[in-house]
């Protein structure tokens, strides 16, 4: 089994600690993973808003990379490049004639054969992940799974639509105590982070208020974009709130690699907008800026 | 072979089952069948490439199956014929042992449910030799197609041997020997050989399990499996069903869907 | 030796001015086998049903052929005439020379040969009739009845109440069903219990009624008249003869805290049981699951205590054979469970509920005592939702139909609610409001006006829990589809009914078809809705779709009639079915082994390829409709010249359906309109019972083409006929063209009743086709040797 | 009417187009509101989903109808989140069918002008893929800036993300840069310059 590895673009840049902390934990698991050769963006909703053909041969280029280079899947944690991923490879295979198009504007062959797997996926697919916890992050956590990992439930196949649990399973084999809560998949905002900032904080706002009211200690995410708008967007939500969140925003991975007593800078911890820390019994993780806002 | 007849002394000394149906040497290249009923008799069995004929027909002989609980020596066509067979309810489940051969291997298969997983994971198109045959009839004109048939069915002698050979012709009474009224007629001619054949391929229509069997038996030579080879394709085509292939279920022409094509409908 | 009389009728003129009658009626005498023929202006007055009367003492005839009109017209007439005369009415035919002959074609000698083509083909099939006699089935005067809520009740005491046995069987401990589950019913709001038991205690009660509670029916053999039924007794664990239902083993029983199926969950019994206080009959079962002596073998604490020592721990099942003559199957309805509705939290929130448990809520003898209490927390909801069509009409949860009674019972509840809790906030979330039915409407309207019932038109998107309340997002679609938000104490949704659990195992022992929902089907959805195509097996009540209770009950005193027709006679008498089924045993007959409902005794081949009788035909009296197996070569006019390519008029057969297309036919003649006259009509009961045998016999018989028409798939008087002929069809076009036979000589066409414009259109195209190939001359040579 | 529909093939009604776009038949929805009810940003919208399947259900007879989901703004709030596909009885598919809507708002020049910024911002994404291949989030902010107009906004937000590395001043960019310009061309280029 051979797995490539596609980033996209925000692991580069914006989200870059979820990068870091997941190559930091899969070093411990011992996997390699080898980036997709030459990748490109996945076009993410500002293809397919504008043109259909776009959006479906932007990710048929990275699947086809993947391909010709034999990997049988392409793991792909940011969960917006894995839907145009998961998508693309579905409407193809079921498509014959769409598939030669595409083919044709990818310049390949594209046959369907790597998997899309998306971060859940792969560590649920880890044996004995219990087993490696050092430290168990014994905190109540919101699951924030978000709309694209579970929807459409006919194509992405994964978790069932309303109240998924794969990643409070994962999170309880951490050591996490997992919430109850309403917004599980709710959406945040999504793309509309820069060009609609109003209603990200009006959205985001919704879910940041479910959690902290239900007595979460952070919320668990598996999407930069999802970040994004309920971290780096924290002053937004909370002006338009009028009140202050304190509730930090940590990657699934971030969370693995804490558990398994990885130094938080090497999770990337650091670069998050709301603090990592938990009152009372736990001190500030160091190196984390303590100044909120900018 | 070994495997075969090892397995064959195991079953009947066993008393798992009482009689093997299977393949002996019949003199001059060609294999027959045999009823094998003591373990002591086993080593009459063969299998090798002579051994072609649907050995599923005999489970339709009442004397057969007097015989007790049988284990038939079955081809992939054969394996069929018993799924057919048991959707048709002539087959009960527990009542025959099939020993699906192929190379050297002989693999027992107790149950439908194991002969239909042993049928769907060797299932394939027809070969490139078989698509041809028919290919080059359907390429006809009309009037050369109806011109050949005529010619064959000249020939044809109302033996009835297509029908002896055809696992699922077991009706104890076959229309052809209804006289109340009359619908096929006695005499060999060319009017009642068409009608015969065509009424053969129609009930055969959506149960034919292709195996070739009465082509094989014609003592003429005509080339009857190429009639319900088209019937086949065409049930394939139109419904999307072929037979033979599960224990259970409806033929094709005793069900139907409410949208099933009818472009040719006026 | 065979003696038809021909009368030819004039129809005032409306035959005889385009139809030579005195030469078809002097023509028809010559023909063979005819021994006397004449014409006359009104056949069908009385001198002239006289005039047939008198033929057949005179001259001794032994078939009359009346050469008129259709036989949908004068039929009945003319078969009471000859047997009024001593002829069995089934050896008289009509021939339609009005209908399909005078009033399509225009005056000439190709129609007055036609006319006569039409007698010929006439006395050729009177000629091969038989004397049909009713066939008389000797009937066991007993009814059984499964299922015992409100429809089985009604049956059975309406067929016990006209004097005949009745067994009744139910699954449950007690019978009653889901009406006596009620609180009130709509729309009258009286209270379900009062009105049910009664009629429960009648049932136990009734002379001419046994009553199996707490039993299942094991399987069913025989036919109409003469089933053979097995009941299974479950073992109760108790005498029954001894117990008097003192309810002392219920109230020390130790095991306390079961979930009530009767309160839907809500309540708790013990593991000895009545599921209800007015249970009938009201003796307990031990529910052996629960029971602390059979899980652990100790305790036998009700043996102890039980006054006259009823209680039989070693009790097995018991099977009761009985013979009953009709069967109704009422067995009810259930409603969807379980967690199908994930994004309304129903089967997580314990406060989002179901109708049933709604209604166990709001009765007097419910676990609150019919007050309304929320279930997690006992409080009183002051704000509660209704979700209508929760599951119905909703593909996307495998549901398509509307389950018909939710918009009722659910203005039903939210009534109950404001009149128990008069400050409380009900909203209706619908999508239509489907009221139709007596006082049904004035009842919604009444929630609205006069109880302040919200009733809001969109659909719930999603229901979640806040703060120990339940938030309802749903929409005003009627306010620009605008999302509203309502928190509220309670949620109650009216999730779809559905079959039975047990529905499809039961139709398979039964032999009854059901649909792709495991309700069961209809012989006929308009004009048999409470047969099955079984003879003998009606059904009752919610197992054929839901229903509600006015509907139910009407349903099943409309079966008791039926039911007695049969049972008044020491036999029923049933028309003949003039196509007999096979006698001939096949091997699958000889063994047994049909499993499904497939005529016994027909051959496998011929199950497979030849039509099919359509399951309800045997019922029929067709007695016309019976070429294929009995005279089949002569059943249209033998053509003995080839025609040469000059003129060329090509023989066409028609085989048409009784039911739609010959009818259609009809509707030509009675609108006049012409079309081409060489078209011959043979009418059959179903296209599905047109055997391909008969086109290639067409084709021996010298025609050029053929037409076969019938109902419009979905329109078949026998539901499928037409579904498996159009199977047929398309196999046999196949094996024509690989053949090398043109299929274009075989048109294949739907004419409705309504169609007789589209008959004179294809008979006409057809016509025109067939002249254009030209004399089928291929297939007419090789007749030269054949005709038999 | 249908005799019009043959003799000019290109006036294929709204929900025709639609159909053949997206497999989407509008006639099956019966307007039960439950997309709209699920919605998230259905307050913010001219027409929330259902209206618009309302909309395109009745635009083959009325032209007017067809303008105005043409026009909506909807098509463009619309944040593809699937929570009304997921949820619909009658499982349309929604999101696709605003994909399409967009996509023929853009062609037709009919796209709504609230939707100004949310264009701007797509249209600054997808060139800095064409010229990178990956998303360059510092050049795509600045793109969107100027193309939006709103030069103020995030201001401050820019020196903390450098700080903590997640702002890069340079691009990534892919090797194969001319291929992706050749995808380009042929697919949203080529659209947009259609009639």
């Amino acid at each position: 089994m051979k797995t490539g590895f596609y980033p996209g673009c925000s692991m580069k840049g914006s989200a870059r600690e979820y990068s870091e902390s997941l190559l930091a934990v899969a070093r411990v698991l011992g996997r390699e993973l080898p980036e997709v050769p030459d990748w490109n963006c996945c076009g993410a909703t500002a293809a397919h808003n504008l043109d259909h053909d776009l959006a479906l041969a932007l990710p048929a280029r990275i699947l086809a990379a993947a391909e010709k280079k034999g990997m049988d899947e392409v793991l792909v944690p940011c969960a917006a490049c894995y839907s145009r991923l998961k998508v693309t490879r579905h409407e193809l295979l079921e498509d014959e004639k769409l598939r030669q198009r595409i083919s044709g504007l990818v310049e390949a062959d594209y046959r369907g054969s790597a998997k899309v797997v998306n971060i859940i996926e792969w560590l649920a697919a880890v044996p004995d992940l219990e087993k490696l916890v050092k430290k168990p992050f014994q905190r109540k956590v919101a699951c924030y799974y978000g709309c694209l990992l579970v929807r459409p439930a006919g194509i992405v196949e994964f978790d069932r639509p309303e109240e998924p649990q794969s990643m409070d399973l994962l999170m309880a084999k951490l050591g996490a105590k997992p919430i109850d809560w309403a917004f599980k998949t709710e959406c945040c905002g999504a793309g509309f982070s820069v060009s609609r900032t109003d209603l990200v904080a009006k959205l985001s706002g919704l879910i940041l208020e479910d959690a902290v009211s239900r007595g979460a200690e952070a919320v668990i995410v598996a999407c930069p974009m999802c970040h994004l708008n309920l971290d780096l967007r924290r002053p937004n939500i909370e002006k338009r709130a009028g009140k202050k969140y304190d509730i930090p925003v940590i990657y699934i991975t971030q969370v693995l690699g804490l558990a398994m007593g990885l130094p938080p800078k090497k999770l990337g911890l650091q670069r998050h907008k709301v603090a990592v820390k938990f009152a009372p019994a736990e001190s500030p993780v160091p190196g984390v800026s303590a100044k909120r806002g900018a | 072979m070994q495997a075969l007849r090892s397995k064959a002394r195991e079953l009947l000394a066993t008393k798992t089952v009482q009689v093997i149906i299977g393949y002996a040497s019949g003199g001059g290249g060609r294999a027959r069948a045999v009823f094998v009923r003591e373990a002591a008799k086993a080593d009459a069995l063969v299998f090798d490439d002579s051994c072609q004929q649907n050995l599923a027909v005999y489970f339709s002989k009442p004397e057969v199956r007097k015989l007790g609980k049988a284990a038939l020596v079955a081809t992939p066509a054969a394996l069929r014929a018993i799924l057919q067979l048991a959707a048709e309810n002539q087959i009960a489940e527990g009542e025959l042992l099939a020993l699906a051969v192929g190379g050297d291997d002989v693999v027992p298969l107790a149950t439908f449910a194991a002969i239909e997983a042993h049928v769907a994971a060797r299932d394939g198109d027809w070969s490139a030799a078989e698509k041809e045959e028919l290919q080059k009839y359907e390429a006809m004109g009309l009037e050369e197609r109806r011109r050949f048939w005529e010619e064959q069915f000249s020939r044809c002698l109302k033996c009835y041997a297509c029908r002896a050979a055809c696992p699922l012709c077991y009706c104890t009474r076959c229309t052809v020997e209804c006289n109340q009224p009359q619908w096929i007629p006695v005499p060999a001619h060319d009017l009642g050989n068409l009608e015969w054949n065509v009424m053969r391929a129609m009930h055969l229509a959506g149960r034919c399990v292709d195996c070739g069997d009465c082509g094989r038996a014609c003592p003429v030579n005509i080339p009857l499996h190429l009639l319900n080879r088209r019937l086949i394709r065409e049930v394939f085509t139109v419904f999307g069903s072929r037979s033979g292939r599960s224990a259970k279920g409806d033929n094709a022409l005793s069900t139907f869907k409410p949208n099933d094509p009818e472009d040719f409908i006026q | 030796m065979a003696r038809i009389g021909v009368f030819i009728c004039h129809c005032g003129e409306n035959i005889s001015a385009t139809v030579d009658v005195v030469k078809v009626a002097a023509e028809a005498a010559r023909i063979p086998g005819v021994a006397h023929s004449v014409e006359y202006k009104y056949m069908c007055s009385d001198p002239g049903q006289q005039l047939v009367k008198n033929a057949i003492k005179e001259k001794n005839l032994t078939g009359v052929v009346v050469a008129a009109c259709s036989p949908r017209m004068h039929e009945p007439t003319f078969r009471r005439a000859c047997a009024e005369a001593g002829l069995n009415p089934f050896l008289c035919e009509m021939a339609n020379i009005r209908e399909h002959c005078s009033w399509v074609h225009e005056k000439g000698e190709a129609t007055t040969q036609k006319a006569l083509d039409i007698v010929r083909t006439l006395v050729a099939k009177v000629k091969k009739n038989k004397a049909l006699e009713p066939i008389k089935v000797p009937v066991t005067k007993t009814a059984l009845v499964l299922g015992g809520g409100i429809a089985g009740i009604q049956a059975a005491l309406d067929i016990a109440n006209s004097g005949h046995k009745v067994i009744l069987v139910e699954q449950a401990p007690s019978i009653g069903g889901h009406m006596s589950q009620l609180s009130e019913t709509f729309p009258t709001l009286d209270c379900s219990q009062c009105i049910l038991t009664p009629r429960m205690v009648e049932v136990a009660q009734h002379p001419n009624i046994t009553l199996h509670s707490y039993s299942e029916l094991e399987s069913l053999d025989g036919f109409i008249g003469n089933f053979k039924a097995r009941i299974r007794r479950k073992a109760r664990g108790l005498d029954e003869k001894l117990c008097t239902g003192c309810g002392l083993c219920m109230q020390k029983c130790p095991t306390r805290k079961i979930p009530s199926e009767f309160d839907a969950g809500l309540g708790l019994r013990p593991a000895i049981y009545v599921p209800f206080p007015q249970a009938v009959p009201n003796k307990p079962v031990i529910d052996r699951e629960h029971c602390t002596y059979y899980r652990t073998g100790k305790c036998r604490l009700c043996e102890k205590v039980c006054p006259t020592q009823a209680i039989r721990f070693g009790q097995e099942d018991e099977i009761v054979e009985a013979e009953v003559g009709a069967v109704v199957v009422a067995t009810g309805f259930d409603i969807k469970h379980g967690d199908f509705f994930p994004e309304y939290g129903y089967g997580k929130h314990q406060d989002v509920i179901d109708g049933l448990q709604f209604e166990r809520l709001a009765s007097a003898s419910g676990p609150t005592l019919g007050e309304i209490r929320r279930p997690s927390d006992g409080k009183v909801p002051e704000t509660v939702v209704f979700i209508a069509c929760a599951g119905s009409r909703d593909p996307a949860k495998g549901i398509e139909y509307c389950s018909k009674i939710c918009c009722m019972y659910t203005a039903k509840h939210a009534m109950l609610y404001r009149h128990k809790v008069h400050h409380g906030k009900p909203y209706v979330f619908y999508m239509d409001i489907r009221a139709g039915g007596k006082m049904y409407e004035e009842f919604v309207r009444r929630a609205m006006e006069e109880d302040g019932v919200q009733y809001v038109r969109g659909r719930v998107s999603r229901v979640y829990e806040r703060n120990g309340r339940l938030v309802v997002k749903g929409v005003d679609t009627l306010l620009g589809a605008r999302p509203l938000e309502i928190e509220a104490d309670l949620v109650v949704l009216a999730t779809a009914g559905v079959a039975n659990a047990g529905a499809e195992e039961l139709a398979q022992k039964l032999h009854v078809s059901y649909d792709a929902h495991k309700f069961y089907a209809e012989a006929h959805p308009k004009l048999r809705p409470v047969e099955t195509n079984t003879a003998g097996i009606f059904l009752a009540g919610a197992c054929q779709a839901p229903k509600d209770i006015p509907e139910s009950v009407a349903q099943s005193t409309a079966r008791r009639r039926r039911f007695i027709l049969p049972a008044s006679a020491a036999s029923s008498a049933r028309a003949p079915a003039p196509t007999r089924p096979s006698r001939r045993r096949s091997s699958a007959a000889a063994t047994g082994r049909w499993s499904r409902p497939w005529p016994r005794s027909t051959r496998a081949c011929a199950r497979a390829a030849a039509p099919a009788w359509p399951s309800a035909a045997p019922n029929r009296s067709t007695s016309r409709a019976s070429p294929t197996r009995r005279s089949m070569p002569r059943f249209w006019p033998c053509w003995n010249e080839v025609n040469a390519m000059a003129d060329f008029n090509p023989k066409i057969v028609a085989f048409v359906c009784n039911w739609c297309t010959y009818a259609g036919a009809d509707l030509t003649g009675t609108s006049r309109m012409k079309y081409a006259p060489q078209v011959s009509i043979v009418r059959f009961p179903c296209t599905g019972r047109i055997d391909f045998m008969l086109l290639l016999k067409a084709f021996a018989g010298g025609a050029d083409g053929i037409i076969v028409s019938g109902c419009h798939p979905n329109d078949c008087h026998y539901s499928s006929g037409n579904f498996h002929a159009r199977r047929r069809w398309v196999v046999f076009r196949g094996l024509m063209d690989f053949l090398g036979i043109d299929v274009r000589r075989v048109q294949f066409s739907w004419v409705s009743a309504a169609e007789g414009a589209k008959w004179a259109q294809l008979v006409n195209e057809t016509t025109d086709r067939i002249r254009r190939l030209g004399p089928f001359a291929d297939y007419q040579r090789l007749r030269g040797q054949g005709v038999g | 009417m249908s005799g019009e529909k043959h003799a000019h093939p290109a006036a294929e009604p709204l929900p025709g187009r639609v159909l053949e776009q997206t497999g989407v038949d509008v006639a099956r929805c019966y307007q039960c509101g439950k997309c709209s009810a699920g919605c998230p940003l259905a307050a913010e919208m001219d027409y929330p989903p259902s209206q618009i399947m309302h909309l395109l259900q009745l635009a083959g007879e009325f032209p007017e109808f067809a303008e105005m989901a043409l026009r909506s703004h909807t098509a463009w709030l619309c944040l593809t989140c699937e929570i009304c596909y997921c949820r619909c009885p009658m499982e349309l598919d929604i999101p696709k069918v605003m994909d399409a809507l967009r996509h023929e708002a853009l062609r037709k020049k009919k796209v709504n002008p609230k939707a100004k910024d949310i264009l701007a911002f797509h249209r600054a994404f997808l060139d800095s893929v064409k010229h990178t291949g990956r998303l360059f989030e510092m050049g795509q902010v600045v793109d969107y800036k100027l193309r939006s107009g709103h030069f103020l906004q995030d201001l401050l937000q820019a020196p903390w993300m450098f700080l903590v590395g997640k702002l890069h001043l340079l691009p990534e960019r892919v090797r194969d840069r001319r291929q992706l310009k050749r995808i380009f061309a042929r697919t949203l280029k080529a659209r947009e310059n259609r009639p």
